[in-house]
C-alpha cells in the first residue's frame, strides 16, 4: 500500500488512467444500488405473492439480478474486481438452481398436474 | 439522518405494486402503473438530489436513471404479469438493462456473461419448462391465465414485508458519503493491485514495457524481489533490460498501460479465488447430477401418479399388473 | 395507677409444681376417654375417670388453698419463650406455668368442685349415649376442665388465651353434641363463631399489653402497673381494656354476641349447667377481675363495661320474661346475671362481681341440673306450657324442692346467698357519685324484679299447679328445642302425644339425687361469707380472697381515682344513702320489695290464675300502642335476624360476589384473557404457515426486515 | 455432605427403579426410598451442629457443576430450610401409603414421578446455589404437572396447564434477578457465583433503586408460588384437580417453596426493595386473607375450599415475613411447618372419603360422622389445628405472625421498626374469625349432622370400592394419619425447641432491615413535614383571607 496523501489524488487527473479506475460519481453509486434494492425486493415480493412456482423461481433470479447488480456497484465503488468475480459465483449459482428447480418442478407438475405451490402445502408441518 | 422522503415515496411505490397485484379493474392497475412509475421517479430523484453530481457525471447519472426505470418496469411487470412466458420476457429485458448498468459501471465482462448465461441460457430452459407445463387452453375457464397466475396470494403482507425492507435497506444510501480520503486510498489501492496483477503475468508485462519502450528486451525482477512497483502518482517502475545491455535500468509505465477488466477479473478469479471457483464447479458438477436423478425418479414415479389419478389404488394396481412390472 | 395500692407480688415457687396436676389430670382423663373409645370400653368407664380426675383435681386445689400464703408462680416448662436480645422489648416469653393468687384459687375450688359434681350427675344423666358417644362426652368435658384450669391458673396471658379457646372448643364439641340434629351443629358453630370474634379482640389486646409493656406474664404486667407503670398516656394504652373487654363480653354472653348462649341450650343439659351457666361464661368476669388494674387505663373502660353489664341483665331479663323453654328461660336469666357480674365489675366492686359469680356458679347449676332431671324424665319436655304440677308426681319432690331453692337464690330473696351478692354490686352502683352509675343501679333493681318475675314463673308453672304434662314430640312445638339425647326421642316416638298413652316419668336416680341435694346444700352455703359478715360480723371469706389478689388492688386505684380522699376499705366507710335511709338497710328494703314483689306477680299469674296471664298477654297484644313489647320479647328483640341482616346476609353476598368474580373476572378475564393473547397472535399468523412455502417466506422476510430496521435504526443515530 | 445428596437421590434412584420393577413391587420401592430419604435427612438433623447460629451447615463448596458460570452443586442447610425439607421428606412416605388404593392406573408412573416430585423439593431446600435451587424450584413443576394431567380429575388438563405456565412465568422474573445479581457479583468480584450467600452479600450493597426492582422481581416470582392474591388464581384449581397425594404435596411443600424463597432470596437480598415494598406486600396479604376466607365461605368443593384456605394461611405466613421483625418472622417459619402438617392432612382426610365416595361436594355429601367416626375425629382435628386453636401447631405461628405484624409500628424498644401495626393485624385477625367461620361449616356440613350420601351412580362405585375399602378409614389410613396427628399435637405443646432454633434464622433474614425501616420512616417524616410546610404556606393567604 503506498501512502499518499489524500489531498494529492484528489486534486490529481492522472492521464489515461481510464474509468475504471476514477473516482465514481456518488448519484451513480447509489442510483445502481437503489436499483439493485428495488430488483431484490420485487423478486422478494413477487417470490411471496406468485404461486406459479416457475414464476417464484425466475423471481429468485429477480433477486439474484439484484445482488448481482449491487455486487458490481461496489466493484465500481471500491475499484475492485472481486465484486465481479462474485457475479461470476452468482451465475454459477443461479445456473444450478435452475437446473435442479425447473427439474423438480418438471417432477412436481407431472404428479398434479399443476404449477401451484399450494397444492404442496401438506408437505409443511401445520 | 432519516431519510423521511425516501420512505414515503417507497410507501408509495407499496401501494402502486399493491394496486398492480391485487385483482382490481383496469382503472385500478392504471392508477397503479401510474402511482408506481411517479413513486420510482420519485425515488430515483430523491436519490439524485441527495448528492451533487459533478457535470462530467451528468450522462453517465443519466444513462443509469434510464436503465434503472426499464429494469425495475420490467421487473414489476415479471412479478404482476399473469402470462408465465412474458413474465420470462420481461425478465430477459430486466437482465438486458442490468448488462446495461454493468457496463456503465465499468463491468464488461459481466454484462457480456450476464447476457449471454442469464438470457441466453437460463431463460431459455425457464421457456423451455414453461412450454412444457403449459395449461391447455380449457383449463384457465376463459380468463387469459389459470387462476393461480391471475391471484396474488397475501399481497398486503408480502408488499408491507418487502418494502420495509426496501425502505431499511435504502437507508443505507443515505448514509454520509465517503470521505475523499477514503476513495483516494481506495484508488491508490486498486491501482496498486492492479498493477500488482500485472506483475504476476511475466508476458503481459513484458509486452506492456515494450509498448512503453520498444527498445526492452526483458523484464527483470527488481532489486527487493518484485516485479513491479507502483509509484505515488499510479505509474508503475518495473526494471528491464533494453537492447543488448545486461545492466537493469528502470522502466515507468503510464496507467494507460493497465489490464482491461475482462484480464482483471480472470486475474482474480484465478489468483485470489482459486478455491472458490473449484466450488463453482463442484456446484454446478452436483447441479447435473440432481437433474439427471430428478429425471430418472420423473419417470418412475410417473406410473404411480398416473394409477392414483385414474383411481386405482396402487396395491391393488401393483397386484393387478404383474406381468407389465416385470417387463 | 400509682404505688399506692400495690399488687401482691408473686413470688417464684417451683416446690409448688404440684398444683399442676389439677391441669394435668382432666387432661389425663381426656386421654383416658380418648381410649376408652378407641377400644371401645363398655359400661361408665369414662364417666368414672372423668369424676375421679376432677375429683381428685378438686382436693389438688384445696390443697393448693390450704397451702396458700400469698401469690405463686409456679414455673412448669417452657411453651413458646424466645428473645432476640437482651432488652425487656426484645423477647417473647410464655412459659407453661402458673400463677396462683386467692382469685385463681377462688375460681378454682368453684370450677373443679362444681365440675366434679356435674360429672357425676352426667354419668347418669347420659346413661343412654353408652359407648363412643359417651365417651366423646366424658372426653369433652375434661377437655372443658383442663382449659378452664389453663385459663384460670395460667400465668400468662397466652395460657389464658389456650384456656380460653380451649373452653370455646369444648363447648363447641358438647354444644354439638348430638351432631345429627342440625339445630345442634348451627348452635355449636354460632358458638365457637361468636366467641372467636371475642377472641380477637382478646388476642389484640393481649399483643397491645405486649407491645406497650414487654411482657405477658402476670406478674411483671402487674410489677410494671406498681413500678408507676402508665395510666393514660398513650392512644394504644387506652384501648387495652376496651380490647379485653371484647374478649370478655364474648365469653361471657354480653350485649354485642350473647346470642349464641340461648342457642348453646342444644347442648346436653349438665353441659349447659356447667359450661353456659356455672363455669366458662364466668371467664369473662375472672379476666376483667385479673387485669382490673389495666381496666383504669381509659376512665371510662369501666362505665363502658358497666353500662353494657346494666344493659345485657335488662335486655336479657325481658327475653327471658317471655320465652317458654325453661332451659332457655334460665339461659337468659344466665346472661343477665352476668349482667349484673359486669355491672359490679364496671361500678368498681370486684368483691360483688366475684362473690356473685360464686353463688351463681351453685344456684345456675342446681337449677339447670333440676331442669335436666326433669327434661330426663319427662322424654324431653322443657315447655313450661306443658308442664304442670311436677312437685305432686311421686319421686320428684327432691327435684321440685331443689328447684325451689335455686329459683328462691335466682330471685334473690332476702337473706339468700345470692342476695348478699347482688346487694353488694347495686349498693356501691346506687352509692356512687357518678349519676349513671346510680341510674344503673336502679335499672338493676328493676331487672331484679323481672328476675324474680321469671324465675317463679317457671317454678309455679312446672311445679305448681294441677298435674299434667305431655311428652316431647317431634315438630310439636318449635321454640322450644327437645333435649339432646336419643332416649327422650325414643320415648318421645314411643309415647306419641299425650300422658294417658301410657307415658310415665321416671323419677331420677341415686347420682342425680344425690347431686341436686349436694348443689341444693352447696347453693346455702354458698352464702355462708356473707352470713358471716351479716350476722355474725365475721370475716367475709369471698372478701378476704379478692381483697388479696389484682382484682382488689385495681379496685382501689379506681376508687381512689374517682374520689379522692375516701379511704382504702370504702366499702364499709363513708357510704351514700339511698332513698334517705342508711345503704345497707335501704337496700335490703328495696331489694326484698323488688324480689318479693316479683314474685308475688309470678304467683298471680302462674299460680293463682294462669287463664289471667294469657288474657294478659292477648290484651298487650291486642292494643295497638303496646303490643311492640311482648313481640319484641318474645322475638328476643329481633338480635339474631338484625345481625343476619346487618352482618352476614351482607358478608354472604359479597362472598358470593368475591366467588363469582374470581372464578370469572380474575381467573376468567384477567388470567385466562392474558393467556389469550399469544394464543389470539398465533391465531392471527395461523395462515402463515399452513404449510404453503410463501407463508414462511413471508415470516422469515418481515422478521428479516425487523431486525435489519433495527440494525439500521442504531446505525443511523450513530450519525446524529 | 453425603447424607444430603442421599436423602436428595434415594427417591431419584427409587423412581429409576420403579421404571424397571412390577406394580406390586413399584409401591414398596417408593415407600423404602422415601422412607430412605427421610432417615438420611433426620440422621443429618441429629448431627447438624448449626441449629442456634442460623448458618448454612456444610459451608464448603460443592464439586462444580458449569465451571464457566461458576454454578455448583453446592448443598447445604440451615434451620429453617432443613425443617422444610424434613417436612417434605416426612410426607412423602405418608403420601406414597394413602396412594396405595387411590391410583390403580398407571401405577409405575405415578410413584416414579411421585418421587422425582419429593426429590426436586428437597434439593430446592438444600440447594446452597442458586441456579440449584432454580433447577430444584422449577423442576417441581414437571413431576406436578404429570400427576395432574394423568391422575387428576375432569378439568385436569386445563389446571396442569394453568399451574405450569403460571409458575413457570412467575418463576422468569425471578431467575433474571438471579441472574442480573450474579452479573452484579462478577462485575465487582470478576469472578462468576451464584453461590447465595456470596451473591446476598453482593446485592445488599446495590444501590436502593436496583435494589427496588431485584425486589419486585423476585417478589413476583415467589409470589405466584405462594400464592399471593392476585396471583392465586392457579391454585385452587390445581388442587381440585390434583390426585390426593399431589395436592398434599403441592399445598405442604411447594407453596413453601414460594414463602421460603422470600425468606431466603427477596428479603434478605433487597433490604431496600424489601422496605420500600413491604406495605404493598402486606396490603396484598390482608387482601389474600379476608378475599380467600371470603370465597371459602361460598364454596361448595371440599378440596377447593380447603385450597382457598390455603391462600388464606399463607397470607398471614406472608403478613409474619413482612412484618419484618423477628415476632412475625419466627411465626412465619413456624406457620410454614404447621401449614404443611394441617393442610396436607385436611388433604388426606379429603381424599380418603373421595375415594369412598367419588364426590367432594359437600352439598351431596354430609354427617360423616356417623359411618366414618375415627375419620371424623381425625378430620375435627386437622380443622381445628388449622383453625389455629391453641395448643395445636397452627396456633403458634398464626399468633405469633399476628403479634408480630401488631408490634410491627413500635420503634427502638424491639429494635425492629416497622409500619404496619395494629390496624394490619385487626384486619389480618378478622380472618381468623373467618377461618373459623368456613372451617366449621366444612365440619358442620361434611362431619355432623344427618347422614348424607350420593345416590345412583355414586353408590353403585361406592359399592363398588367396598370391596376394597372399609366403610370406616383402614388400618393403613390410620397409620397416614396418626403421624400427622401427633405432630400437630407435639408441636402445639412443645413447640419451644424450634422456636429457639428458627429465631437465629430470623435474625439473620433480618439483619439489614432496622436501619432500612427506620431510613425509610425517616424519609417518610420529611416528606410529611415537607408537605404540612407547603400546605401551610399554602393556606396562610387564605386565612388572611377569611380574616
Amino acid at each position: 500500500m503506498i501512502a499518499l496523501p489524500a489531498t494529492a489524488l484528489a486534486s490529481t487527473a492522472v492521464e489515461g488512467i481510464g474509468q475504471a479506475f476514477a473516482a465514481a460519481s456518488g448519484a451513480q453509486i447509489s442510483l445502481s444500488l437503489a436499483i439493485s434494492a428495488l430488483l431484490f425486493v420485487i423478486g422478494l415480493v413477487g417470490f411471496m405473492v406468485r404461486r406459479n412456482m416457475i414464476i417464484m423461481f425466475l423471481c429468485t433470479e429477480l433477486m439474484f439480478q439484484g445482488a448481482a447488480l449491487a455486487m458490481v456497484t461496489f466493484a465500481r465503488m471500491h475499484m475492485d474486481v472481486s465484486g465481479q468475480v462474485f457475479v461470476i459465483f452468482i451465475l454459477t449459482v443461479a445456473a444450478a438452481e435452475a437446473a435442479l428447480a425447473l427439474g423438480l418442478v418438471v417432477l412436481l407438475h407431472r404428479r398434479r398436474e399443476t404449477l401451484s405451490a399450494e397444492v404442496w402445502s401438506d408437505l409443511g408441518e401445520a | 439522518m432519516v431519510p423521511t422522503i425516501f420512505y414515503a415515496a417507497c410507501a408509495a411505490a407499496a401501494v402502486a405494486l399493491l394496486m398492480l397485484l391485487l385483482p382490481a379493474a383496469k382503472k385500478v392497475r392504471m392508477a397503479g402503473t401510474v402511482l408506481g412509475l411517479a413513486s420510482i421517479a420519485w425515488i430515483l430523484v430523491t436519490i439524485v438530489r441527495a448528492i451533487p453530481v459533478p457535470d462530467s457525471a451528468l450522462g453517465n447519472v443519466g444513462m443509469t436513471a434510464l436503465c434503472a426505470f426499464i429494469s425495475v418496469a420490467a421487473a414489476v411487470r415479471v412479478i404482476t404479469h399473469h402470462r408465465p412466458v412474458y413474465s420470462a420476457l420481461y425478465f430477459v429485458l430486466v437482465v438486458i438493462s442490468g448488462a446495461a448498468l454493468s457496463v456503465l459501471l465499468s463491468a464488461e465482462f459481466v454484462a457480456f456473461s450476464l447476457v449471454i448465461v442469464y438470457a441466453g441460457a437460463i431463460l431459455i430452459t425457464y421457456l423451455f419448462v414453461l412450454m412444457l407445463a403449459q395449461q391447455s387452453p380449457g383449463d384457465t375457464g376463459g380468463a387469459d391465465a389459470v387462476e393461480y397466475d391471475r391471484v396474488a396470494r397475501e399481497p398486503a403482507a408480502a408488499v408491507t414485508c418487502g418494502f420495509v425492507l426496501l425502505a431499511v435497506l435504502g437507508s443505507v444510501i443515505f448514509a454520509p458519503p465517503r470521505s475523499t480520503a477514503d476513495a483516494a486510498a481506495d484508488q491508490i489501492a486498486a491501482v496498486d493491485r492492479a498493477w500488482s496483477d500485472l506483475g504476476r503475468m511475466p508476458d503481459a508485462l513484458l509486452e506492456r514495457a515494450r509498448r512503453a519502450d520498444p527498445q526492452v528486451r526483458v523484464v527483470v525482477p527488481r532489486s527487493n524481489g518484485k516485479w513491479i512497483e507502483t509509484q505515488r502518482d499510479l505509474t508503475a517502475v518495473v526494471s528491464v533490460q533494453r537492447g543488448d545491455s545486461d545492466t537493469a535500468s528502470d522502466l515507468v509505465l503510464p496507467p494507460s498501460l493497465l489490464l482491461d477488466n475482462t484480464s482483471r477479473v480472470g486475474m482474480s478469479l484465478v489468483t485470489r479465488f482459486p478455491v472458490s471457483l473449484e466450488l463453482a464447479g463442484v456446484i454446478l458438477l452436483m447441479a447435473m447430477l440432481g437433474a439427471v436423478v430428478l429425471a430418472r425418479r420423473q419417470s418412475e414415479l410417473a406410473d404411480d401418479e398416473r394409477r392414483a389419478l385414474a383411481g386405482l389404488d396402487r396395491l391393488a394396481g401393483s397386484e393387478a399388473s404383474p406381468a407389465r412390472s416385470r417387463g | 395507677m400509682s404505688a399506692d395500692f400495690p399488687i401482691p407480688q408473686a413470688v417464684v415457687a417451683p416446690e409448688l409444681a404440684w398444683v399442676g396436676l389439677a391441669l394435668l389430670l382432666p387432661l389425663v382423663s381426656a386421654v383416658l376417654c380418648t381410649v376408652c373409645a378407641i377400644a371401645r370400653l363398655p359400661g361408665k368407664l369414662p364417666a368414672v375417670f372423668t369424676v375421679l380426675a376432677l375429683a381428685a383435681s378438686f382436693v389438688v386445689v384445696l390443697r393448693a388453698y390450704n397451702a396458700y400464703s400469698g401469690p405463686v408462680q409456679v414455673p412448669i416448662f417452657e411453651w413458646m419463650s424466645f428473645a432476640w436480645g437482651d432488652g425487656r422489648f426484645q423477647q417473647f416469653t410464655a412459659p407453661c406455668a402458673l400463677y396462683i393468687d386467692s382469685l385463681t384459687l377462688f375460681w378454682m375450688l368453684f370450677v373443679t368442685g362444681l365440675g366434679t359434681l356435674i360429672a357425676l350427675y352426667a354419668s347418669e344423666y347420659m346413661e343412654t349415649e353408652k359407648g363412643a358417644g359417651y365417651a366423646r362426652f366424658f372426653f369433652g368435658i375434661s377437655i372443658f376442665l383442663f382449659a378452664m384450669s389453663s385459663l384460670v391458673m395460667g400465668d400468662n396471658l397466652v395460657m389464658l388465651y389456650l384456656g380460653w379457646e380451649g373452653v370455646g372448643l369444648a363447648s363447641y364439641l358438647l354444644i354439638g353434641f348430638d351432631y345429627q340434629r342440625p339445630s345442634a351443629v348451627a348452635a355449636a358453630k354460632k358458638a365457637f363463631i361468636m366467641n372467636r370474634i371475642g377472641d380477637l379482640g382478646l388476642a389484640l389486646g393481649i399483643f397491645m399489653l405486649w407491645a406497650n409493656y414487654g411482657t405477658l406474664q402476670y406478674s411483671q404486667l402487674f410489677q410494671a402497673m406498681n413500678s408507676g407503670g402508665q395510666t393514660v398516656v398513650d392512644w394504644d394504652v387506652s384501648l387495652i381494656p376496651f380490647l379485653l373487654m371484647l374478649g370478655a363480653f364474648g365469653k361471657s354472653a354480653q350485649f354485642p354476641l350473647f346470642t349464641w348462649l340461648p342457642d348453646a341450650m342444644e347442648g346436653p343439659t349438665p353441659v349447659s349447667a356447667l359450661i353456659h351457666a356455672a363455669t366458662m361464661v364466668t371467664a369473662g368476669v375472672f379476666l376483667i377481675a385479673r387485669m382490673y388494674p389495666f381496666f383504669a387505663l381509659h376512665p371510662e373502660a369501666l362505665a363502658t363495661v358497666a353500662w353494657i353489664g346494666g344493659g345485657t341483665a335488662l335486655l336479657a331479663a325481658t327475653i327471658g320474661m317471655a320465652q317458654y323453654d325453661i332451659k332457655r328461660v334460665f339461659a337468659y336469666s344466665t346472661i343477665s346475671q352476668l349482667g349484673y357480674m359486669f355491672l359490679g365489675l364496671g361500678v368498681g366492686t370486684t368483691y360483688g362481681a366475684c362473690y356473685h359469680t360464686f353463688t351463681h356458679a351453685f344456684f345456675k347449676a342446681l337449677l339447670f341440673l333440676t331442669a335436666g332431671a326433669i327434661m330426663h324424665g319427662f322424654a324431653g319436655q322443657l315447655d313450661l306450657r306443658k308442664l304442670s304440677g311436677v312437685r305432686h308426681i311421686p319421686g320428684w319432690r327432691l327435684v321440685s324442692w331443689t328447684m325451689f331453692i335455686g329459683c328462691l337464690w335466682l330471685a334473690a330473696f332476702p337473706y339468700t346467698a345470692a342476695f348478699f351478692s347482688k346487694d353488694a354490686i347495686l349498693l356501691k352502683a346506687l352509692t356512687s357519685t357518678r349519676w349513671d352509675f346510680v341510674f344503673l343501679g336502679w335499672l338493676g333493681l328493676f331487672t331484679a324484679a323481672l328476675t324474680a318475675y321469671y324465675t317463679f314463673r317457671v317454678w309455679f308453672r312446672v311445679c305448681c299447679g294441677p298435674v299434667h304434662f305431655e311428652p316431647a314430640a317431634d315438630g310439636h312445638h318449635a321454640d322450644a328445642s327437645p333435649d339432646a339425647h336419643g332416649h327422650g326421642n325414643a320415648h318421645a316416638a314411643k309415647a306419641g302425644h299425650a300422658a294417658d298413652h301410657g307415658f310415665h316419668p321416671h323419677a331420677p336416680k341415686w347420682a342425680i339425687s344425690t347431686v341436686l341435694a349436694l348443689l341444693a346444700i352447696g347453693t346455702v352455703a354458698a352464702g355462708f361469707p356473707a352470713y358471716n359478715e351479716a350476722f355474725a360480723h365475721g370475716t367475709n371469706w369471698a372478701q378476704k380472697m379478692i381483697a388479696g389478689s389484682s382484682a382488689a388492688a385495681g379496685a382501689q386505684a379506681v376508687e381512689h381515682a374517682a374520689a379522692p380522699g375516701a379511704g382504702a376499705n370504702a366499702d364499709h366507710a363513708a357510704l351514700g344513702t339511698v332513698l334517705g335511709m342508711d345503704a345497707h338497710t335501704g337496700l335490703l328494703v328495696v331489694g326484698a320489695t323488688a324480689s318479693i314483689g316479683g314474685i308475688l306477680i309470678a304467683a298471680y299469674l302462674h299460680l293463682l290464675s294462669r287463664a289471667s296471664a294469657d288474657a294478659l298477654r292477648r290484651a298487650l297484644l291486642a292494643n295497638w300502642f303496646i303490643r311492640w313489647l311482648p313481640i319484641c320479647m318474645e322475638r328476643k328483640w329481633f338480635v339474631d335476624e338484625i345481625y343476619h341482616g346487618l352482618f352476614r346476609l351482607p358478608l354472604w353476598l359479597g362472598s358470593q360476589v368475591l366467588h363469582f368474580g374470581d372464578k370469572h373476572f380474575l381467573d376468567g378475564v384477567l388470567v385466562d384473557g392474558i393467556a389469550r393473547i399469544p394464543i389470539a397472535a398465533g391465531k392471527l399468523f395461523r395462515p402463515l404457515y399452513g404449510g404453503a412455502l410463501q407463508g414462511y417466506a413471508v415470516s422469515m422476510v418481515a422478521g428479516v426486515a425487523l431486525v435489519l430496521a433495527w440494525m439500521t435504526w442504531v446505525w443511523l443515530r450513530g450519525f446524529e | 455432605m453425603s447424607l444430603i445428596w442421599t436423602s436428595i437421590l434415594m427417591p431419584v434412584i427409587g423412581a429409576a427403579l420403579v421404571a424397571v420393577a412390577s406394580v406390586r413391587l413399584s409401591k414398596w420401592i417408593s415407600l423404602l426410598a422415601t422412607l430412605g430419604s427421610l432417615a438420611a435427612l433426620t440422621l443429618f438433623a441429629f448431627e447438624f451442629p448449626a441449629w442456634n447460629n442460623g448458618q448454612y451447615h456444610p459451608v464448603e463448596a460443592g464439586p462444580a457443576w458449569l465451571d464457566a458460570a461458576g454454578i455448583r452443586l453446592s448443598v447445604g442447610f440451615d434451620t429453617v430450610s432443613l425443617l422444610l425439607a424434613l417436612l417434605t421428606a416426612f410426607l412423602m412416605p405418608l403420601c406414597i401409603i394413602g396412594s396405595y388404593t387411590a391410583v390403580t392406573e398407571r401405577v409405575k408412573e405415578y410413584y416414579g414421578w411421585f418421587l422425582l416430585l419429593g426429590a426436586s423439593i428437597i434439593l430446592a431446600f438444600a440447594a446452597r446455589d442458586a441456579i440449584l435451587f432454580y433447577v430444584g424450584y422449577e423442576f417441581t413443576l414437571v413431576p406436578m404437572t404429570i400427576l395432574i394431567a394423568v391422575y387428576g380429575g375432569t378439568e385436569r388438563r386445563v389446571a396442569a396447564i394453568k399451574m405450569f405456565l403460571y409458575t413457570f412465568l412467575g418463576s422468569m422474573f425471578m431467575l433474571a434477578a438471579i441472574i442480573y445479581v450474579a452479573w452484579e457479583h462478577r462485575v465487582s468480584s470478576g469472578a462468576w457465583t451464584f453461590d447465595i450467600d456470596a451473591l446476598t452479600a453482593t446485592a445488599v450493597r446495590l444501590p436502593a433503586s436496583a435494589q427496588y426492582w431485584l425486589f419486585a422481581s423476585l417478589m413476583i416470582g415467589f409470589a405466584v408460588k405462594v400464592p399471593l392474591f392476585p396471583l392465586h388464581t392457579w391454585l385452587p384449581l390445581a388442587h381440585d384437580q390434583a390426585p390426593t397425594a399431589g395436592s398434599v404435596i403441592l399445598a405442604s411443600a411447594m407453596l413453601k417453596l414460594g414463602t421460603y424463597g422470600n425468606y431466603r432470596f427477596a428479603l434478605p437480598m433487597a433490604p431496600a426493595g424489601g422496605a420500600e415494598l413491604m406495605v404493598v406486600v402486606a396490603v396484598l396479604s390482608i387482601v389474600a386473607i379476608i378475599y380467600a376466607s371470603l370465597i371459602c365461605w361460598v364454596q361448595t368443593d371440599a378440596k377447593k375450599l380447603i385450597a382457598y384456605s390455603s391462600v388464606a394461611h399463607l397470607g398471614l405466613c406472608m403478613l409474619g415475613l413482612f412484618a419484618l421483625n423477628p415476632v412475625g418472622a419466627e411465626g412465619a417459619v413456624f406457620y410454614m411447618v404447621n401449614h404443611g402438617l394441617s393442610t396436607g392432612a385436611l388433604f388426606l382426610c379429603i381424599g380418603m372419603f373421595y375415594e369412598r365416595y367419588h364426590t367432594k361436594d359437600t352439598d351431596v355429601l354430609g354427617g360423616l360422622a356417623k359411618k366414618m367416626p375415627v375419620w371424623a375425629t381425625f378430620m375435627v382435628l386437622f380443622t381445628l389445628a388449622s383453625i389455629g386453636l391453641p395448643g395445636l401447631n397452627g396456633f403458634i405461628g398464626e399468633f405469633l405472625c399476628l403479634g408480630g405484624t401488631f408490634i410491627a409500628e413500635h420503634d427502638g424498644q424491639s429494635g425492629y421498626p416497622g409500619v404496619l401495626g395494629p390496624r394490619f393485624a385487626v384486619i389480618a385477625g378478622l380472618g381468623l374469625i373467618l377461618a373459623a367461620m368456613y372451617l366449621l361449616i366444612l365440619l358442620g356440613k361434611i362431619v355432623w349432622g344427618p347422614l348424607r350420601e350420593p345416590h345412583h351412580d355414586a353408590a353403585h362405585d361406592h359399592a363398588a370400592a367396598q370391596g376394597t375399602l372399609p366403610s370406616d378409614l383402614s388400618a393403613r389410613e390410620i397409620l397416614v394419619l396418626t403421624p400427622l396427628a401427633v405432630a400437630c399435637i407435639w408441636l402445639g405443646v412443645q413447640p419451644q425447641p424450634m422456636l429457639k432454633a428458627i429465631e437465629p434464622c430470623a435474625t439473620r433474614m433480618l439483619a439489614k432491615y432496622p436501619d432500612e425501616v427506620r431510613q425509610l420512616k425517616e424519609r417518610e417524616a420529611q416528606m410529611a413535614a415537607d408537605a404540612a410546610d407547603a400546605s401551610n404556606l399554602a393556606q396562610l393567604p387564605q386565612h388572611g383571607g377569611v380574616r
